[in-house]
């Protein structure tokens, strides 16, 4: 590996781990509220429509990010009013949502742009584009600081957009509501015990709504990257497990905002040396034929499942997650 | 007199690709002719047969499924309405009331992997592909051999982007696939992915390095990076059947116009005259015979 | 919630009027969306209804949708009262396919179909019960979070069976990602044909034996959860493993016991899709089938018979569907997407937002909470 | 019945600090509370004694605002007041300890104080300060806890502290207790009693407490009244009652919880012998230190031991719940070696007629969401009275119904429901089904943690009947009781338990209350 390999490793590993990092946090305040967020993928779906569509109709990117963030938390209410007012089911409130947005994304989009459900690509002026731009080429940014500095700390750390570092920021932003706020704390709270919760005088509801807001705003961002940042168009189901991959990552990091971040950038980074890996030979010893892609491509999810078997214990999640809250005793 | 019917397969009429290329025949045939036409799109595998016998039951003539997944559906409902007239792109089914439409991906792909090579700086080019099957492969076997036929040095890097369906709606992958290409030193890549494309497409105009479309001409979608298309003329072919259709199999290659390189405004300052006289010169040469593509689904392998 | 309390509905109120309101609120909402997109919800109503129960070649699509459902949320059911989310519904139908190929290709040519068929339907289970053991058995022992390794174990089970149909499978010519036909004797018989054997016409459609295998598992799973032994423990350890342990029953072999019965519903997916319609072994077959079925079985309260129902409607959705972009132009699968999502959300997620209207209206002072209780057990316990 | 007494109107010394005039409240068909007035005087210990189910608890969840009643009226100081929400009745100086715990396990003593009353948003700064007024209030109240700890790591007895010093933090005037003391030590408890005693002295608490056990009421309480079937019996001054009284007029009946003496025979067969059992605890703290014992037929052999000391190991390890690192075991004839890697299992324990009470009921004994009946044949299930067809692979659905019906009625168990789900009956029904189950199938070996915990003083009387029976009929009995109370009343032998050790034991002719005391408080002198 040389040097400008090992940076656009860095680099693609966080471009993948953004999305999945914000779903991720999203999930993760969700759940440690108590409600289950299966429909991580359709509000990411949703918001990266509604962002691309906002921004390439009205040519602004705050546009783009308010529609994607106010889609996706509208999703998340209407995911509350279901499971938290009328406390209907969690998962399948969830599989809904999931069902609406990969539908409807595409009704919208062929109705509203007759391009088969893509919207048309936003300007590039105002998509979001690298702090130093130049550096999203490895020469660039090693003409700017020497061959190693500039492939692994200027094109792989420093080429990334704003929503790269907010998601990072974020990282310590969710611990630090978590574990330093009252809202925090009574959030932790109403996961594990809400009768608790009730009892000490705070609604359970309102605190749901407020972790299902704050949720539906990162799945915005999240959406909004995938339109803004990463891509420049929407087209339908672009989203492509990922929210499910969010999920997992989540659980991964025990639901805890650090681990969380190390498990997406876990997966980012194997996905990223999936993309390097394929087309490699077997070691001769096994042969020495080209690796079939399929079994590059099954890398990550079997090294996962490895790692999960081997050496992550048991992950215990939010103890009343997935219960609706009833007054009883 | 009866309508015809149009079934798409799974990437829908708007794919961007050969289906939406289907959907430019039948479009112009009807802003032509003035008449209306049936269609219908698959979102799973049983719809298949279910559609094209719905289309024969409503006396629909002629009926053209577009993608090879429909192949064998078709063959069994030509065989219980032997009076319908049927048409298939992508594949080859022997029935007396059939038209099998193929194309020489190869040859096309031989083309802009020629011309590739030919507008790269660095020597090497890429390739991605929505999924490891059959037909990706004959365009990437097509390819590979129009590079290393005009530089014997060059290096070609192959990606595919999934194992599942969303691999051909993934941009954000094939964006990647793209970057990591370009990180290993190509500056042009040519994506045979479905709406995955839209990702590399970007990601080249991004890096401001060149991208190949593929079916239809897609240069308009990156204005100034697109070097070429490698168009498949599906809507030709469509068009031509809605106009006369006849049984057998075409094969429409280069000389048949079948498949091309896609030249207009959008690229007309990527390709130099001196480009241009370059790659017309081979494709001269592949309609004159005089280069021998090889097709990766008559050998099953890419031995050249 | 004090009407809640305080008054019970009768029973017809419950399970037939309150459901049916709520497909209605989702089916006027999906009307909102036509309507929004210039067609008329009424037209496509009556198109979908008659589409999909209309006519017979319609009711046999149906059927043939339904079985699906069955074995996906009759999959996700039995892990459910495990206590397991088991998510993994579509790789273990896709690894079921592959043995179910495996099978066929190699004794249909061979043997007569009273003998390669039940093998077929065995090896279909198997495979998908071992790719759901797996995970329960990682779950179990190692600790492994099943929802995790299920998600990984699609993947993993989809990029293996596109290896083998394009590396080993596909006949060397074909431009298709698909295996051979298989020989009629691996073919599982349609209905239609089976009716016109004892002298009936009736249209061909795919609905095939399949649908009386999928019966039949509703019937082993009922038994199996309420009335057997081994499902009077898995239950147990679904609810409570230190009950179950307390119990003399080991969680650990439970869990490994659910997860590999429903791996094997799952697997039997592949006895429709594969065996009884398409005749050969295709990529993506499972079609999202898995993740439906998570819709099935908790819109079916994880209940046989609610899973029947819940499929039946799932059916009509898609068959109807179908006939909606058939008839009307412009009428985009995607629409039917949306509307089977918005029939998730009402039915199955808001299904109580109107039970205290209900309840006001219809509602009578229950006659005590142990009556109350006895219909709730009985709608978890049939 | 004579409900003459009405509290409001009763003679109250000092002006009245809560007032509940009328309050009726109806779950579906229960009334759980059937106009029930009550008046407690500021700055005085109220005892609410009465059977499970009697509306206690419904009474208090209304005055806590955690219920509405659907009619009548509250009156706090004199004004009268409408409480919606438990926000609200916290804002108008009560406080509540509920029956069931209401802590966070996974999160510190101090953050659970605060929770719902952080004085800023920055949780660090809050803490500061709620840390330095909770050290005050702990040095003046005697409510020590380790501010710290995470709950899930703590003792009950410290978490009941907890629970009160939250209450008061929040600056509750009234405090309201729900079984405190269901769960503590006696020494725990008289320790929660001087320091409520303190409290009401010095800061003129008004506390409200509800209680099963009638010495607490004699001992702590200025006033008691008394609930059945949701109303209000009498409501009396303590000078004026008895233990006795209480009871009566509780159950309705004369009610004897006394000892019965029976003889005991000598030199029965052993049928459990236990030796040099060792257990270490997942945090690698010795739970169980070299424990020997034989239980022989006809006896009752009572583990006494402030909670915490490895009774609760002792007993799961002798029912094949955990095994154990060392020690032997022989069940009848059977023998195991913790050495050889085999223990016995819960299963093979019911083989071998070892019966098993769990002392928690709820997360061990019965599976919440099953119906009684199912409930009812846990861990019997697989015997073959219960199985038919399918060569025993089916379960005899109509059996299984039909002994749980003989259960209900045999153990009195209300109601007479075998459909009723398993979490809706009442701790004490609750607890009768899980005995009538255990002592179903004719055990040799009973062991029996905590068999009346909740549970009020008809049922234990019952209860305690039904394990002298089963003793009188040849079983052994290990009782792991924290009431000594219980100990004292049924065993006919004491081991008593400190650190994992048994440092004592005693014939019961030579038990009481402070000998007893003595040895489970004795410092374990070396431990090695
Ligand atoms: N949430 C509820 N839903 C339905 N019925 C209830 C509910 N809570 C209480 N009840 C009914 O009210 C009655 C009184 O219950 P409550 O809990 O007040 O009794 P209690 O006196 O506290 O009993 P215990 O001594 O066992 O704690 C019960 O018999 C029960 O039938
Ligand atoms: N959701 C409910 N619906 C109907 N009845 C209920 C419900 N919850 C509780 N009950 C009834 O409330 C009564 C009292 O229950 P509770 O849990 O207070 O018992 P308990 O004796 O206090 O328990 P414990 O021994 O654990 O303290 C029971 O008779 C039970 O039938
Ligand atoms: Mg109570
Ligand atoms: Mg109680």
């Amino acid at each position: 590996m040389d040097e400008i390999l090992i940076g656009s490793v860095i680099a693609s590993t966080l471009r993948l781990t953004t999305p999945l990092l914000l779903c991720a946090l999203a999930g993760l305040v969700s759940e440690r509220a108590g409600v289950v967020d299966i429909g991580l993928e359709g509000k990411m779906l949703f918001a990266a429509f509604a962002a691309a569509a906002a921004a390439s109709v009205g040519h602004s990117t705050a546009l783009g990010l308010a529609a994607g963030i106010a889609v996706a938390t509208a999703m998340s209410l209407i995911h509350g009013f279901a499971c938290v007012s009328h406390r209907g089911d969690q998962v399948v409130s969830g599989v809904a949502l999931n069902m609406v947005a990969a539908g409807l994304t595409t009704v919208l989009g062929i109705a509203w742009f007759a391009q088969g459900g893509q919207t048309p690509p936003v300007d590039a002026s105002i998509r979001l584009t690298g702090l130093v731009p130049g550096w999203s080429e490895p020469a660039a940014a090693q003409a700017a600081l020497g061959p190693w500095l500039g492939a692994l700390v200027g094109h792989g750390l420093l080429s990334h957009n704003a929503l790269v570092y907010l998601s990072l920021a974020l990282v310590g932003g969710v611990w630090f509501f978590l574990e330093r706020t009252r809202p925090g704390l009574r959030l932790r709270a109403v996961g594990e015990n809400p009768a608790m919760v009730d009892a000490a005088g705070v609604s359970v509801a309102k605190l749901r709504y407020a972790a299902l807001s704050i949720n539906g705003v990162l799945c915005g961002l999240a959406g909004s990257y995938l339109t803004l940042a990463q891509n420049a168009s929407f087209s339908p189901n672009m989203t492509s497990g990922r929210g499910f991959i969010a999920l997992a990552a989540l659980i991964f990091g025990k639901w805890r905002p650090v681990p969380t971040l190390l498990a997406c950038l876990l997966f980012g980074f194997l996905d990223a040396m999936a993309i390097r890996l394929q087309g490699s030979s077997l070691p001769a010893v096994l042969g020495g034929g080209e690796v079939p892609v399929q079994a590059i491509q099954a890398l990550p999810y079997l090294l996962t499942v490895i790692l999960l078997a081997g050496f992550i214990g048991q992950a215990v999640a939010p103890k009343a997650l997935g219960r609706p809250y009833v007054k009883e005793r | 007199e009866a309508q015809p019917a149009v079934i798409f397969d799974m990437g829908g009429k708007f794919d961007k690709s050969f289906n939406e290329a289907a959907y430019r025949g039948v479009e112009r045939w009807k802003k032509e002719t003035g008449k209306t036409y049936l269609e219908f799109e698959i979102s799973n595998d049983t719809q298949r047969a279910q559609a094209i016998r719905r289309m024969a039951e409503r006396g629909a003539s002629p009926i053209i499924s577009v993608g090879f997944a429909q192949a064998s559906a078709l063959e069994q409902v030509a065989k219980d309405f032997p009076k319908t007239q049927f048409a298939i792109v992508d594949a080859k089914v022997n029935l007396p009331n059939v038209q099998s439409l193929l194309f020489k991906e190869h040859e096309g792909s031989y083309l802009v992997g020629a011309m590739a090579i030919l507008a790269s700086k660095t020597g090497k080019v890429g390739f991605v592909g929505g999924m490891d099957i059959p037909l990706i492969r004959k365009f990437q076997c097509g390819y590979e051999q129009g590079v290393k036929a005009t530089n014997p040095k060059a290096e070609v890097f192959t990606n595919m982007t999934g194992t599942t369906s969303t691999a051909w709606a993934d941009p954000t992958r094939g964006g990647e696939l793209a970057k990591a290409q370009f990180a290993k030193g190509s500056d042009v890549v040519f994506a045979a992915a479905g709406g995955t494309g839209t990702g590399v497409y970007q990601a080249a105009k991004d890096a401001g390095k060149l991208a190949i479309g593929v079916d239809s001409n897609q240069n308009h979608m990156q204005p100034g990076t697109m070097l070429t298309s490698m168009v498949k003329r599906v809507d030709v072919a469509v068009y031509n059947v809605l106009k006369g259709w006849k049984p057998g199999l075409s094969d429409l290659g280069l000389k048949e116009g079948g498949v091309d390189y896609a030249l207009d405004e959008y690229n007309a300052k990527l390709v130099s005259p001196a480009l241009k006289a370059k790659v017309e010169a081979i494709k001269a040469d592949i309609i004159a015979g005089k280069i021998k593509v090889v097709d990766y689904m008559a050998t099953g392998n890419c031995k050249y | 919630m004090s009407a809640q309390a305080n008054q019970a509905m009768p029973r017809w109120v419950d399970l037939g009027l309150l459901p049916l309101w709520n497909l209605c609120v989702a089916l006027a909402v999906a009307g909102l969306v036509v309507l929004a997109i210039g067609q008329s919800p009424w037209q496509a109503l009556t198109v979908l209804i008659h589409g999909a129960l209309g006519e017979a070649r319609g009711i046999g699509y149906t059927l043939y949708y339904a079985t699906t459902f069955i074995f996906t949320g009759l999959a996700v059911a039995v892990a459910f009262h495990g206590g397991l989310f088991n998510i993994g519904g579509e790789g273990q139908a896709t690894f079921g396919g592959l043995g179910l190929a495996l099978v066929g290709l190699a004794l249909g040519p061979h043997g007569p179909a009273w003998v390669v068929l039940p093998l077929m339907v065995l090896a279909a289970a198997l495979f998908g019960m071992v790719w759901a053991a797996i995970p329960g058995y990682l779950q179990a022992w190692r600790g492994s979070h099943i929802v995790i390794t299920t998600i990984m174990f699609n993947f993993l089970a989809s990029s293996l069976s596109v290896y083998l149909l394009v590396n080993w499978l596909r006949p060397i010519d074909s431009m298709a990602v698909e295996s051979q036909s298989f020989a009629d004797s691996a073919r599982m018989p349609s209905l239609h044909s089976l009716a016109a054997w004892v002298g009936w016409e009736l249209p061909s459609s795919p609905v095939n034996l399949s649908l009386v295998l999928a019966l039949l598992a509703c019937v082993f799973v009922h038994w199996f959860l309420w009335k057997s032994g081994a499902g009077f423990a898995l239950r147990a350890v679904g609810s409570s493993a230190r009950a179950a342990h307390y119990a003399g029953i080991k969680p650990r072999q439970q869990v490994l016991m659910g997860m590999a019965l429903s791996g094997a519903l799952a697997g039997l997916v592949a006895v429709n899709e594969i065996s009884g319609v398409q005749g050969k072994l295709t990529l993506d077959f499972v079609a999202g089938a898995g993740f439906t079925g998570i819709a099935v079985a908790l819109m079916g309260r994880n209940h046989p018979v609610g899973i029947v129902l819940a499929s039946l409607l799932f059916g009509i959705l898609y068959q109807g569907g179908v006939e909606l972009s058939f008839e009307l132009p412009g009428f985009s699968r995607d629409m039917v997407v949306t509307a089977q999502g918005l029939i998730v959300l009402f039915s199955g997620a808001m299904a109580t937002v109107s039970t205290p209207l209900f309840a006001r209206l219809f509602g009578r002072p229950a006659a005590s909470p142990a009556a109350a209780q006895v219909k709730t057990t009985e709608a978890q316990h049939g | 019945m004579t409900s003459t007494c009405d509290a409001a109107r009763a003679p109250s010394a000092a002006r009245p600090a809560v007032q509940l005039h009328d309050i009726s409240k109806r779950f579906g068909a229960v009334q759980a509370n059937r106009a029930v007035s009550l008046s407690v005087a500021a700055g005085t210990v109220h005892g609410l004694v009465g059977e499970n189910g009697a509306g206690k608890s419904t009474l208090m969840a209304i005055l806590y605002g955690y219920y509405q009643a659907d009619s009548g009226d509250i009156s706090l100081d004199g004004k009268p007041v409408h409480i919606a929400n438990s926000h609200q009745a916290i804002e108008l100086g009560l406080g509540m300890v509920h029956q069931h715990f209401m802590l966070v396990d996974t999160l510190s003593c101090l953050d659970n104080i605060m929770l719902g009353a952080e004085p800023g948003f920055f949780l660090r700064r809050a803490a500061r300060e709620v840390r330095r007024e909770l050290e005050v209030m702990m040095a003046e109240s005697g409510l020590h806890v380790h501010l710290d700890a995470l709950v899930g790591d703590l003792p009950v007895g410290e978490l009941q502290r907890l629970e009160i010093l939250k209450a008061l933090y929040r600056g509750a005037k009234v405090l309201i207790l729900d079984e405190p003391t269901a769960v503590l030590t006696p020494q725990e408890t008289t320790q929660l009693f001087d320091t409520l005693r303190r409290m009401k002295e010095k800061a003129g608490l008004t506390i409200i407490l509800i209680t099963h056990k009638l010495k607490e009421v004699m001992a702590l309480c200025d006033e008691v009244t008394v609930m059945r079937a949701g109303q209000v019996i009498q409501t009396r001054k303590i000078a004026e009652t008895s233990e006795a009284d209480l009871a009566q007029a509780m159950v309705g009946r004369k009610v004897n919880l006394g000892r019965r003496a029976d003889a005991k025979p000598a030199g029965e067969p052993i049928l459990l012998q236990a030796q040099g059992l060792s257990l270490r605890a997942a945090n690698g703290v010795p739970a169980l230190r070299d424990v020997s014992l034989q239980l022989r037929a006809g006896e009752i052999v009572g583990v006494a031991g402030v909670s915490g000391n490895g009774q609760s190991e002792l007993l799961e390890v002798l029912a094949g719940m955990l095994a154990p690192q060392a020690g032997r075991l022989q069940v009848g004839d059977t023998r195991f070696d913790a050495a050889e890697g085999g223990w016995l299992d819960p299963r093979q324990a019911r083989h071998l007629k070892v019966a098993h009470v769990p002392e928690d009921r709820h997360a061990c004994a019965m599976v919440m969401n099953f119906p009684a009946w199912e409930t009812a044949v846990l861990g019997y299930h697989e015997l073959p009275s219960y199985r038919s067809g399918l060569g025993g692979l089916s379960m005899n659905h109509r059996e299984m119904q039909r002994q749980t019906e003989a259960m209900q009625a045999h153990f009195d168990v209300r109601p007479r429901d075998v459909s009723l789900g398993a979490s809706k009956f009442s701790g004490g029904n609750q607890q009768k089904l899980v005995l009538a189950r255990e002592i179903g199938q004719a055990p040799t070996v009973l062991l029996v943690g905590q068999p009346t915990r909740g549970v009020d003083i008809g049922a234990i009387e019952f209860i305690h009947g039904q394990i002298r029976a089963l003793r009188d009929s040849g079983c052994a009995v290990l009782l792991v009781s924290s009431e000594l109370d219980e100990i004292l009343a049924l065993a006919d032998r004491v081991v008593v338990m400190n650190s994992g050790r048994i440092t004592g034991e005693l014939a019961i002719e030579d038990c009481d209350e402070k000998r007893l005391g003595l040895l489970m408080a004795a410092q374990p002198e070396s431990v090695a």
